[in-house]
This record gives C-alpha cells, structure tokens and sequence, in this order.
C-alpha cells in the first residue's frame, strides 16, 4: 500500500513539476524519517515507467533526471496544439553549438579559428538565454577568454542523458598518410594510378561528403568522446 | 544559361552531381538560405561542372559572372565565413576534399571575392585572409620542389585541408544536431496542474557570525558612537535589565525584594542590582520607598 | 486499434497542453477526414479518465476543457517542490538584532541613531514573528516608544545559555585584529595541520577567525543550523 503510494507520489510530482526530476530530488520530497532510499525510488520509477504502456505518454530519463513526455509517434498530432512554427536555428549558431558541444570546454577564439569567421555576440546570448551553455572557467591565456560547455538544459531539450548518446564526430581522414602522398605534386600531372582506377569510389565518396554527411555511414565515424 | 541547357546532354554522370552540388541551402537549416534558393540558381547553375574526367571535374566558367548585387548579397550571406565557400566550391567541382586543384579553387574563389568587392558588399575581413592564404599556396606550388628534407615545413595545402575538414566535421555536427528530435518541435514534456500546494516558507539562517560581523560593522560606521557603545557592563546586565523591565511591566508596584532570586547566588544578586541601578540611571525604573526603613517598591517609569 | 489510437492522442495532447482543452479542440487535431465525432472524443476521455485510476493524477473536466491534474492527496509531497528557499536576512536586520541584543533594553530610535538610518518596521515585525525580539516596556520620552530585548528563544537559536557568552563589545569593535589574533591561535584548537604561516592562509583562515572569534562556548553555535 505504501509502495502504490510512492509510485503516485513520483508520479504526481514527475506531471507537477516544470523540469526534470532526478532521484535524488524525488527522496527530497520526504521527510528524513519516512524518506525511502534511492533503490526504492527508482523501484517506483520503473514501476511508474511500465504503466505507461500502451498509454501516450511515456517516463523517460533525461540528463537532469525524469520527465514524462508525450510519445514522439504522437508528434503528428499533439504539434497542431501550436500554431506558430517551432524556431528555426540558424547554421551559424547551430555549428558554434556544436564546437561547443564536441569540443568543450573551448572559448570563443577556438570556435572562431575552427569555423573561419566571427561568432557574433548575439550567438553566444542567446545559447546563454536558453541555458545551453555556460562559462566553466577562463583560459590562462592573455585576456583570459572564458571557456564554454554545454549544460545538463542542452542535453535535456535534446532528449539526451549525457554528451555519449550525440551523434558520433566525422572522421578526419588521416593526414600524415595524406600528406606524404600528396607532396607538391600537381593533380593534373597525376599519374598516380590508384587514385586514376577507382574513380568510381573517389565519385561514391564524393556523394556521401557533399551531402554533407547526411548520409555518412556510420561505419566512417568515430565516437569522438 | 547556356551552361544550363547543355547541362544534361553532355554528360549523364553530370546528371546525379546536379543534386549533389546544390549549394548549402538545400540543407535548408536557416531562413536566410531559404531566401537564397531562387536567387542563387543562377551563379551555381553556369558554373556547373559539364563533365567529370578521372574524377575531376572540368568546368566551363560562364563568360558573365554578373549577379545582380541583391542577389549576389543573399548569396554570399548563405554561406558562413571562407571555409564554408571554399567546401561549396570544392564540392560543386565534385572535388574530394582531399584532392583539390589549388589553382582552380584559388581562381574561383578570386573571383568571388572580386564580386563581393565590386558590388561592395561588406567584404569580411576572414575571406581577404583565405584569398592571401590561397595565393600563397598556390604560389608555392609553382616553385620547384626542394628536396623531402624540408619535412618539418607543412605542407600549407595538407594544412588547407586539415581546415576543411576540421570545418566540415563540425558543418556535419551541426547539422546532425539540427536533425535530433528536440523540444518544442519534435518531444513534448507532459505536465499537469499541480495540486493546491501547502507552501511553507521556510525562516533564514542566521549564523552568530554573521550577526557579529553586522555589529562590528555598524560600529565602524557609527564611530562617533564608540564611547556611548562600549560600555563596561556585562551583556549580562543588560539582559537582566530587560528582564526586570519585563517582570515590571503591567505591574504598579513590584516589590524591590521579589526580583532577587536567592538561587541564583552572590553573582546572580549582584547582576540584578547592577541591572537595577542601570534602569534607575536610564530613568527607566523609579524606587520608591513610604516610610524609613519600610519596603521598596519598583515601578516601571512607563507603565 | 485506431480506438486505442484515439485515447493516446488525446491523453498525449492534454498532457502537453499547457491548458485545458475542449472536445471541439481535441478534434481539431485531426485531419478534417479522419476527425472522430465529439462523442468519440468523450469516448476516449472517459477512457483516459478511467485509466487514471490508483494513479497520482487525473483527469479533470474543469470550465475551459478537461487537464491532467495531480491528485490533491498528493499535496503534502508534490509542495516540496515549490518550497522556497530560505532567502537570507537583510544586512540591515542583522545589525539591528545585533544592537537590540547588545544594548537592550533600546528603542527603536536609539538604534537609529546608531545605525545613522531609519530602521524599518518589517525588520522589527520580523524580528518579531521570529520571536528573536520582545518589547520588555515603554520609554518615559515623547512618544512612549517601545523598549526591545531579546527573548530566550534567540538565545536558543544561538545556542547560548546567556548573552554573557556573546563576545564583548569591545572585542567586536576591533573584529581585524580580532580574527586576525584568533586566526594564529586557531590551529591549534582544532588541531589544523598547516600553520596559518604564509599571509595567503592567513587571509584565508579569516572568515573562519571569525566563526571561533566569539570564543567563547558558543563556537557550537556557529555550527548548528
């Protein structure tokens, strides 16, 4: 009796509250003397995540902890509640996200030098306002630029529970290899006759990098983390 | 134009790279590169590469570059810095990234640049550094190569490369990113209204430290006040002082006698007197006494 | 099965829906094509209804439309959520405590003077609510202002047993050297490995020369709580 009521008590406080709740948070709700451990909890928890079943909505673990979200294959439906279009992201942020995400902690310079251009001020504000980043230190180097990583918000509006479930980092192929063939040698002079024969692989490749990696298998990509 | 039309006959391996070499808008991550879409048709249409030799694309540059500069603008806008220019060049000419033709790409992307300078269009300072950059290159290409002793230079077009491609795996990221199911488009958090909440709020700490530290602060401040402050009387006086004032409150007359606790010993009188005599010094207490030798009374002077 | 469909759409959308909706709402999530009548609809509300049986919430028909709401029993747990932090005392309030402990008996005015500000009646209010403070008699002066002193539940809180064990006035007056002399000797008493002997330790050990400056047996106090 006490344990259906542990499992209401996660479950109304899972619906109540506006973020994710982790364990240890969910054990806060007691008091110290009827507070049941955290293997008790997660009993709870698992209990309440299999009687979601067949309903449409589901328990699931996020970064910060748990969250009842609505079933994606629902998504047809439940999007019609809003009317304006979900925001758009534009690539410029989206790709200072990603250094940051990929390479952190990393601070302005560093993206700047990986992406060849600026990052404007406002790019930063905003992955500030949104509380998908934020400063873990200063780099001892002049002018101390700060160091940027992403918050457990960023993996949480990601449906992620830890930086591990990103997708992986394309490859960089490898380039001492590369170097030593390529010399200063002209393309055009190429009588380089394995690069010449199998052009039907340098034009396969050639899809799969130009769509810009849509499409990289994933054999290609390394787990970068 | 004419580029566009001779497109599809000449070559049928040029039919599949038509899709591929659609500019970075196809990707359709931002809006800007939506607005791009018509506009750019043109330029990228006449420099379509009309037939692919041993992998590598030959390519007929049209004889007018002209784009009208809105156009050219919008176009220029939907790419994001050099590098991502220099990829979509690469890629139109369906170049592996690793074996670019320098001096092809450098003359492409001259002429870019030379665009965006005519129609004055802001020209950031990053995409005159890639023109430098790729002259310099391209310069020391045409040297005659010294001997594989000087290993320790880097070869500045592998260096070129390594830059794309450290580029371009992030490009990938972000677009990887865009594509994971998020919040407020794709996953929606399920709430519901919570119960009436018995809210209690719990009260400050207060940390004795932190209370001594406000005293010495406000005596800092009030240094004018310092001989008024410090006073020789033990805090114990003043404590006794308020509780003799509490034991006289609501009372006409207490008996002198009666806020003495004999159990409290020597020390404990000796407190209460000093306490009283202070009271009677601040005028906060009177004494009276009827008669000679008769009983004592204390009275709050206010009460 | 397209029955089963329809409760996990329904139950879906009201759990992300921010507000209650209506039936006509609910169908307005549909294609016009495939869009269940509104008696469907109240089909799949009941069913969503009677699946919230032995749950920690339910589903509630309210004025606007029908929401997902914690159930009311569940209150005691799911408040703690919302409990508030503590916020910490005005500097103002502290210096006033400070000084009606110090010089207690006083009015409200002798602490004005002191402070060389106005003292706010929140601040005794509170002082009050928190039963630190009481009025222990009037003063004969215009006015009859009250006469404040504090009460064996401040000395409880404190952990004292009388205000003796307060650090003398004196001593707080000189708080530098104050913590600064108990900073040297504090090692000791409490057995700390490294001597405060470079300055940085020195300025380091400051805050907590404070803590032990009362010095008295009322160190505890600053522990508790």
């Amino acid at each position: 009796m006490a344990e259906s009521n542990l499992v209401q008590i996660v479950e109304g406080a899972l619906l109540a509250a506006d973020k994710p709740l982790s364990v240890a948070q969910l054990a806060g709700l007691f008091d110290e003397q009827e507070r049941p451990d955290n293997s008790t909890i997660r009993e709870a928890l698992a209990e309440a995540t299999a009687r979601c079943e067949d309903r449409g909505f589901e328990l699931q673990e996020v970064a910060r902890g748990f969250r009842y979200q609505v079933r994606q294959s629902l998504s047809p439906w439940v999007s019609r509640l809003w009317q304006e279009r979900p925001q758009k992201y534009s690539r410029a942020l989206l790709e200072t996200l990603a250094l940051i995400a990929y390479k952190q902690p990393v601070t302005r310079g560093e993206i700047e030098e990986i992406r060849g251009v600026a990052v404007s001020s406002n790019i930063i504000k905003t992955l500030h306002e949104r509380e998908w980043i934020r400063v873990v230190g200063h780099r001892d180097v002049p002018g101390r630029p700060a160091m940027y990583a992403t918050t457990s918000q960023f993996l949480d509006y990601f449906n992620l529970k830890n930086l591990d479930q990103m997708p992986a980092l394309a490859e960089i192929r490898d380039l001492e290899t590369l170097t030593a063939e390529l010399g200063f040698s002209e393309p055009q002079e190429e009588g380089a006759p394995d690069q010449a024969s199998d052009s039907e692989d340098a034009a396969e490749s050639l899809d799969l990098a130009v769509v810009g990696g849509t499409e990289h298998p994933s054999d290609e990509s390394t787990t970068d983390n | 134009m004419s580029a566009k039309e001779s497109n599809p006959t000449t070559d049928v391996a040029a039919e599949p790279e038509a899709a591929v070499t659609a500019p970075p808008e196809a990707a359709g991550i931002s809006a800007p590169d939506q607005a791009a879409g018509p506009a750019v048709t043109h330029p990228q249409q006449g420099e379509m590469p009309f037939a692919v030799v041993m992998g590598q694309a030959v390519t007929e540059l049209p004889k007018d570059l002209y784009i009208p500069p809105r156009a050219l603008e919008v176009f220029l806008e939907a790419f994001e810095g050099p590098l991502d220019l220099l990829l979509y060049l690469i890629r139109r000419q369906n170049l592996d990234i690793l074996d670019i033709d320098v001096s092809e790409i450098t003359a492409q992307y001259m002429r870019y640049v030379e665009l965006m300078d005519a129609v004055q269009f802001e020209l950031a300072g990053e995409y005159l550094l890639m023109a430098a950059m790729l002259a310099e290159i391209k310069s020391r290409m045409l040297l005659p190569r010294s001997t594989e002793n000087d290993d320790s230079e880097e070869d500045p077009r592998a260096q070129l490369i390594r830059r794309l491609q450290e580029y371009e795996r992030f490009k990938k990221a972000a677009e990887d990113i865009e594509a994971m199911p998020r919040e407020e488009r794709d996953i929606w958090v399920g709430n519901a209204k919570p119960p009436d909440l018995n809210r209690s709020r719990p009260e400050p700490d207060v940390d004795l430290r932190e209370l001594l530290l406000a005293l010495g602060e406000v005596m800092r401040r009030a240094d004018k006040y310092e001989a008024h402050l410090i006073e020789r009387e033990a805090l114990s006086t003043r404590e006794r002082m308020s509780d003799v004032l509490s034991a006289l409150s609501g009372q006409q007359f207490v008996p002198f006698v009666s806020l003495f606790d004999v159990k409290e010993g020597r020390l404990g009188v000796v407190v209460t007197f000093l306490a009283i005599m202070e009271l009677i010094k601040e005028s906060l207490v009177e004494i009276v006494q009827t008669e000679n030798y008769g009983p004592i009374h204390v009275k709050a002077r206010t009460e």
